[in-house]
């Protein structure tokens, strides 16, 4: 039971990392249809800004609030450049161009920063909560990335819900034609979109560099697709799906570590795309659309 | 209020619209009606700016608005409730009334067209919480229709507002229509219920393969035998 | 006309490969050819494989499988397994390899016929890395460390010769009845159908196929750089194969033997400059997605008739019949 | 005799009846329309016969044997074949394999042989193609057998695209809206066409159509469908005249509305 209890709380940080990468994929994928296979690369990009923000003496909070802002422009100007020009085309041009993006972004990565592995500032010095005498252990550097994960899914839910831009970002996701007829700028709602997910992932990125203290421009890649994942398990282009289903995939992966062999996680988390995809498509929260004859 | 001169529009390889013009006058119900695929949907999606036209002119109150980007058209006044309604299914009555106002800023008069669009569809303020997508088909149509009165639109268009609804709901809805027409906004509207599209329009034109095959006032329109055979063919 | 196997063109080509595939052993055997090109040499080989292997599937069939390295995977362990652990000979480790990843191409095609576009592409991307984390897994064959002292059996003869094999195998399939309902599908699933095109069973086929020949790939790379690694087959690997097809036209034979040429050149020059290497590599891979979605050939293919063409319009003659009559 | 019988056929999409209770009987040999307002569910109909959709209720028998459950391609290989209201061409494959799809499920030769090019495979291939030629003849279309099917003009696709159903030699032939987006003289000419084919083919064509000159032209029997249902069933001049297909189509009588 201990071993459990220490689990889940392993997996619930983790997870939360997915869940904030996974909700920028599932918001792209519900506006145009992309699967932007670039965005673990966002995330990437999001933890060395905080790494030099904070290198640089900044806190962590300025820290996450630049990488934040910084890679809002980055997704923005990725989809102005990338995207934008294949909306009618074939969708596996669009998805080519999007792997594309996401060795460009790790490559430039590499001629940067070099390929080494860099070491986080220490903004949090570690401090260990024993819980139940000490079965559990919980640090300050989880509940820190469990609070900011909370806190960013509600400001998420506010500006999807109640702002204006929210509202237009829901309603081209539902059906642009009809949101144009509303006066809707669709080119903005997207640029929007691409730049709430971005920012997203670069919280994610910096929490990551706090959390685990190394980084380096490969790290996006297995991140990014498990997110993709979480995206899919939740129901892709469904909000709280992806928290959900980021959430869960952190805690099923930490369980395997912890009572299985880590070397498996991987295998689970993709075998558990595959099931869902083959059981239900559209995910745990998604409805199914059909093509029309 | 609005004139469109010989208007041509392609589907790739299809010639959709062939050279159609027509003209709006303040205040006015116009209709447009005609068979299936005879190019009425086509020329409201043309006018909303949801498609570009390849040749022709649409002025709206003197301004060339022909191949504007949609959300300048719906800016200069001219709206569109379009063909199924087209809801937003997946938010609330209310959020889809509040998107039909994106462009506006003036929360008061928001507030007040709210007002006036609850007074005139009492149903759409009970459900006012209630998911667009959970409306009936005919609470969808008046959804549909407060939405695009929630730009306070000069010239509103409507695409089918009859389509599948029963015929007592028809009726209502025509009736509605009247009442926005005499409330002092001019409306353009697409039927396939000509007769009852004929009995509440002074002018109509009548479409067939891309092109107006015949124009006058709507009453004498509809005694005409041509009009029958538009629609049942020869 | 009927058109034959043993047509003058067909003999032609036949010579002209031949005669590569003599001078090319000469020079390896005189020492004219390096073994740094040998090395290119044998990676083009290889890559022509993986890349018309892939194209079976993705550019053919229209279905968007974007796991290809692990089919290469079972095709590279399997064989190493025969040679290494069980003293079988070379060629019939290759058949092992092959077929053990046809099979699992079969494995993968069935259960994932239901998706399309991008859940099959997401689908197939989990099923590659399965088969390497399950290849990761498994003690016998090294784990993490892998397979190391393969025996060196992959020679110019091999190789030569299965990846003529390979094009003109896939090649014939395409250009019957059988590779005519795949691109049915491809061009359109629903009409294919309703012509009487059982698209189980040809997606099957399809998947069933490319992985058969990616499987080849993989016994052939295995038993030439000695040792592999699960890490070699993870997706990077897959991703590689696709920017071949795709670049090279979806379902063009000829654009993806020519994009695989292409870059593995490319590769090969910018080897000194390795971090610059994969920054030209993937804006290469935007541009040309941005400028010719549908990749260098699109659907189009080398034909005999298309060079005669070709070689008219360039030597100024071919201006059709209307001319020659008004020159006159 | 009876070819096709449809009975009680309905199809609901969550909740929604697209098509209900739809009883329908096509003679061998007949020539019949299926006509009905937008969003009537003729097309669902057509999905329906062809295994596109699976229907909630009621049963499709062609000659008496029931093909409910089957899938599309087992259907076509039983007799029906069909075209699609927004063309459905193989864009990338030539005129010629766009007809040769259609002798794919009868092809002489197999996998092997095609690899092996076997001569079994040059005579089927040869066979294919002489069929292919012969009947592209008939649609005008053998001198574009080379060019690919999306280089072909509007007209030309549609006609192809009947072409392609009648290779599969079909015993019922659905056309979905084949005059859709032709001009008149197109149109003219289309309808000449089928009914040379149903002439010279001895088949039964069911056909969608908007175009009522068109459907009132060639058409033996109409059924009309509205909101899924059949209203009216009868003659080109009996469906004409008939006081709830008008309604259907124009709306209701105007001195109700006038009344009101």
């Amino acid at each position: 039971m201990e071993v459990f209890f220490q689990q889940l709380i392993n997996g619930l940080s983790l997870g939360s990392i997915y869940a904030l990468i996974a909700l920028g994929y599932t918001m792209v994928y519900g506006i145009i249809r992309l699967i932007n296979f670039a965005h673990g690369d966002v995330y990437m990009v999001g933890a060395y800004v905080g790494f030099w923000a904070t290198t640089q003496g900044w806190g962590f909070l300025p820290a996450l609030l630049l990488s934040m802002v910084v890679c809002a422009v980055l997704g923005m100007v990725i989809e102005r450049l990338a995207y934008k020009r294949l909306r009618e085309a074939p969708r596996i041009a669009v998805l080519i161009t999007a792997i594309g993006v996401s060795f460009f972004l790790e490559s430039t990565g590499v001629l940067a920063v070099g390929a080494k592995v860099r070491t986080f500032p220490n903004v949090f010095p570690e401090v260990k909560f024993q819980l139940f005498n000490g079965a559990i252990v919980v640090t300050n550097r989880q509940l820190v990335i469990m609070v900011v994960t909370v806190l960013l899914m509600l400001l998420l839910q506010y500006i999807v819900h109640r702002t204006k831009i929210g509202k237009a970002m829901r309603a081209v996701s539902h059906d642009a034609q009809a949101a144009m007829l509303m006066g809707i700028n669709v080119n903005n709602t997207v640029s929007a979109t691409f730049a709430i997910g971005s920012a997203l992932a670069a919280a994610a990125g910096v929490l990551v560099g706090v959390y685990y203290n190394a980084i380096n421009p490969y790290m996006g890649i297995m991140p990014g697709l498990k997110a993709f994942v979480a995206a899919v398990v939740g129901g892709i282009g469904v909000i709280p799906g992806a928290f959900v289903g980021g959430l869960s995939l952190g805690v099923i992966e930490a369980l395997v570590s912890g009572y299985g062999s880590s070397l498996w996680r991987d295998a689970v988390a993709f075998a558990l795309l595959i099931i869902i995809l083959i059981v239900k498509p559209s995910g745990l929260f998604g409805s199914n659309a059909r093509e029309k004859v | 209020m609005l004139t469109v001169r010989n208007l041509h529009v392609y589907y790739g390889a299809i010639h959709a619209l062939k050279g159609v013009s027509l003209q709006v006058e303040e205040g006015e119900i116009v209709t447009l009606i005609g068979a299936n695929g005879a190019g009425k949907t086509t020329t409201l999606h043309t006018l909303s700016g949801l498609l570009k036209p390849r040749e022709g002119e649409i002025l709206f109150q003197g301004q060339n608005i022909a191949g504007m980007a949609a959300q300048k058209i719906v800016a200069l006044g001219l709206s569109q409730v379009p063909e199924g309604r087209r809801v937003f299914a997946n938010m609330t009555v209310l959020e889809n009334l509040e998107l039909g106002a994106f462009l506006r800023k003036d929360a008061a008069g928001i507030k007040e067209d709210m007002e006036k669009v609850f007074v005139r569809f009492p149903r759409l303020q009970e459900r006012i919480k209630q998911l667009a997508g959970t409306l009936s088909g005919g609470e969808q149509q008046m959804l549909a229709m407060g939405r695009a009165l929630m730009s306070r639109p000069k010239l509103l268009l409507l695409d089918e507002p009859s389509m599948g609804l029963a015929p007592l709901l028809v009726k209502e809805i025509f009736s509605i229509i009247k009442e926005i027409n005499a409330a002092g906004t001019t409306i353009l509207l697409i039927e396939q219920n000509a007769h009852m599209a004929l009995s509440i329009a002074q002018k109509a034109y009548v479409m067939e393969t891309g092109k107006i095959v015949l124009s006058g006032p709507a009453n004498e329109l509809a005694q005409s035998e041509e009009v029958q055979k538009a629609y049942l063919g020869g | 006309m009927k058109k034959m196997f043993f047509s003058l063109p067909n003999l032609l080509m036949a010579l002209l490969l031949l005669a590569f595939y003599g001078l090319t052993y000469a020079g390896l055997e005189q020492g004219w050819i390096d073994d740094y090109y040998k090395l290119n040499l044998f990676l083009i080989c290889i890559n022509i494989i993986l890349a018309v292997s892939l194209n079976v599937i993705n550019g053919m069939t229209g279905q968007f499988s974007i796991g290809h390295a692990g089919f290469m995977a079972i095709g590279a362990y399997g064989s190493a397994v025969m040679t290494m652990k069980l003293g079988f000979p070379f060629g019939a480790a290759l058949i092992v390899g092959a077929v053990g990843a046809a099979l699992a191409g079969l494995i993968v095609g069935i259960p994932t016929l239901r998706l399309k576009g991008d859940y099959l592409a997401i689908a197939t991307l989990g099923f590659g890395e399965i088969i390497r984390v399950i290849i990761l897994n498994i003690e016998y064959v090294g784990g993490a460390a892998g397979l190391n002292g393969i025996a060196q059996y992959t020679n110019w003869h091999w190789i030569f010769f299965l990846t003529v094999a390979t094009v003109l195998v896939i090649k014939n399939f395409m250009t019957s009845t059988h590779g005519r309902a795949c691109i049915a599908i491809r061009e359109n699933e629903i009409a294919a159908e309703t012509m009487g095109v059982d698209i189980t069973r040809y997606k099957v086929i399809a998947f069933t196929i490319g992985a058969f020949f990616a499987g080849l790939a993989g016994a052939l790379h295995a038993h030439y750089f000695y040792t592999i690694q699960p890490t070699t087959f993870g997706f990077m690997k897959s991703f590689d194969i696709l920017v071949f097809v795709v670049l090279g036209g979806l379902g063009s034979l000829t654009g993806s033997i020519l994009s695989a040429i292409g870059l593995t050149v490319l590769s090969a020059f910018l080897q000194d400059y390795a971090e610059l290497r994969m920054v030209i590599y993937s804006l290469l891979l935007i541009i040309v997605m941005l400028v010719r979605p549908q990749g260098l050939m699109g659907t189009a293919e080398f034909s005999y008739r298309g060079v005669a063409k070709l070689y008219d319009r360039l030597s100024g003659k071919g201006r059709g019949p209307g001319n020659d009559t008004a020159v006159g | 005799m009876i070819l096709l019988s449809v009975n009680h056929l309905s199809k609901s999409f969550g909740g929604l009846k697209a098509v209900s209770a739809v009883n329908m009987e096509l003679r061998m040999g007949e020539l019949v329309g299926l006509i009905g307002p937008n969003g009537a569910g003729k097309t669902t109909v057509f999905n329906l016969l062809t295994g596109v959709y699976q229907p909630t209720e009621g049963d499709i028998a062609l000659r008496r044997q029931s093909i409910v459950g089957l899938k599309p391609w087992q259907i076509n290989q039983r007799g029906i074949a069909r075209t699609f209201q927004n063309i459905r061409l193989f864009n990338n494959l030539t005129v010629l394999e766009n007809v040769k799809i259609a002798y794919h499920q009868h092809a002489s030769y197999g996998i092997a042989s095609a690899i092996l090019r076997l001569p079994g495979f040059y005579k089927g291939e040869d066979d294919m193609s002489q069929k292919g030629i012969e009947l592209l003849k008939i649609f005008k279309l053998e001198h574009k057998k080379d060019e690919l099917a999306k280089n072909l003009p509007y007209g030309e696709q549609r006609r192809l695209e009947i072409a392609r159903a009648m290779a599969a030699q079909p015993q019922l032939l659905l056309l979905d809206e084949p005059a859709a987006g032709m001009n008149p003289q197109e149109t003219a000419e289309l309808m000449d066409m089928i009914r040379w084919v149903r002439q010279n083919f001895d088949m039964t064509i069911l056909l969608i159509e908007h175009d009522m000159a068109l459907v009132m032209g060639i058409c033996e029997r109409i059924y009309v469908l509205d909101y899924g249902q059949i209203i009216a069933e009868g003659t080109p001049a009996e469906i004409k005249s008939n006081r709830k297909v008008i309604e259907a189509y124009l709306g209701e009588d105007i001195s109700h509305a006038h009344g009101s």
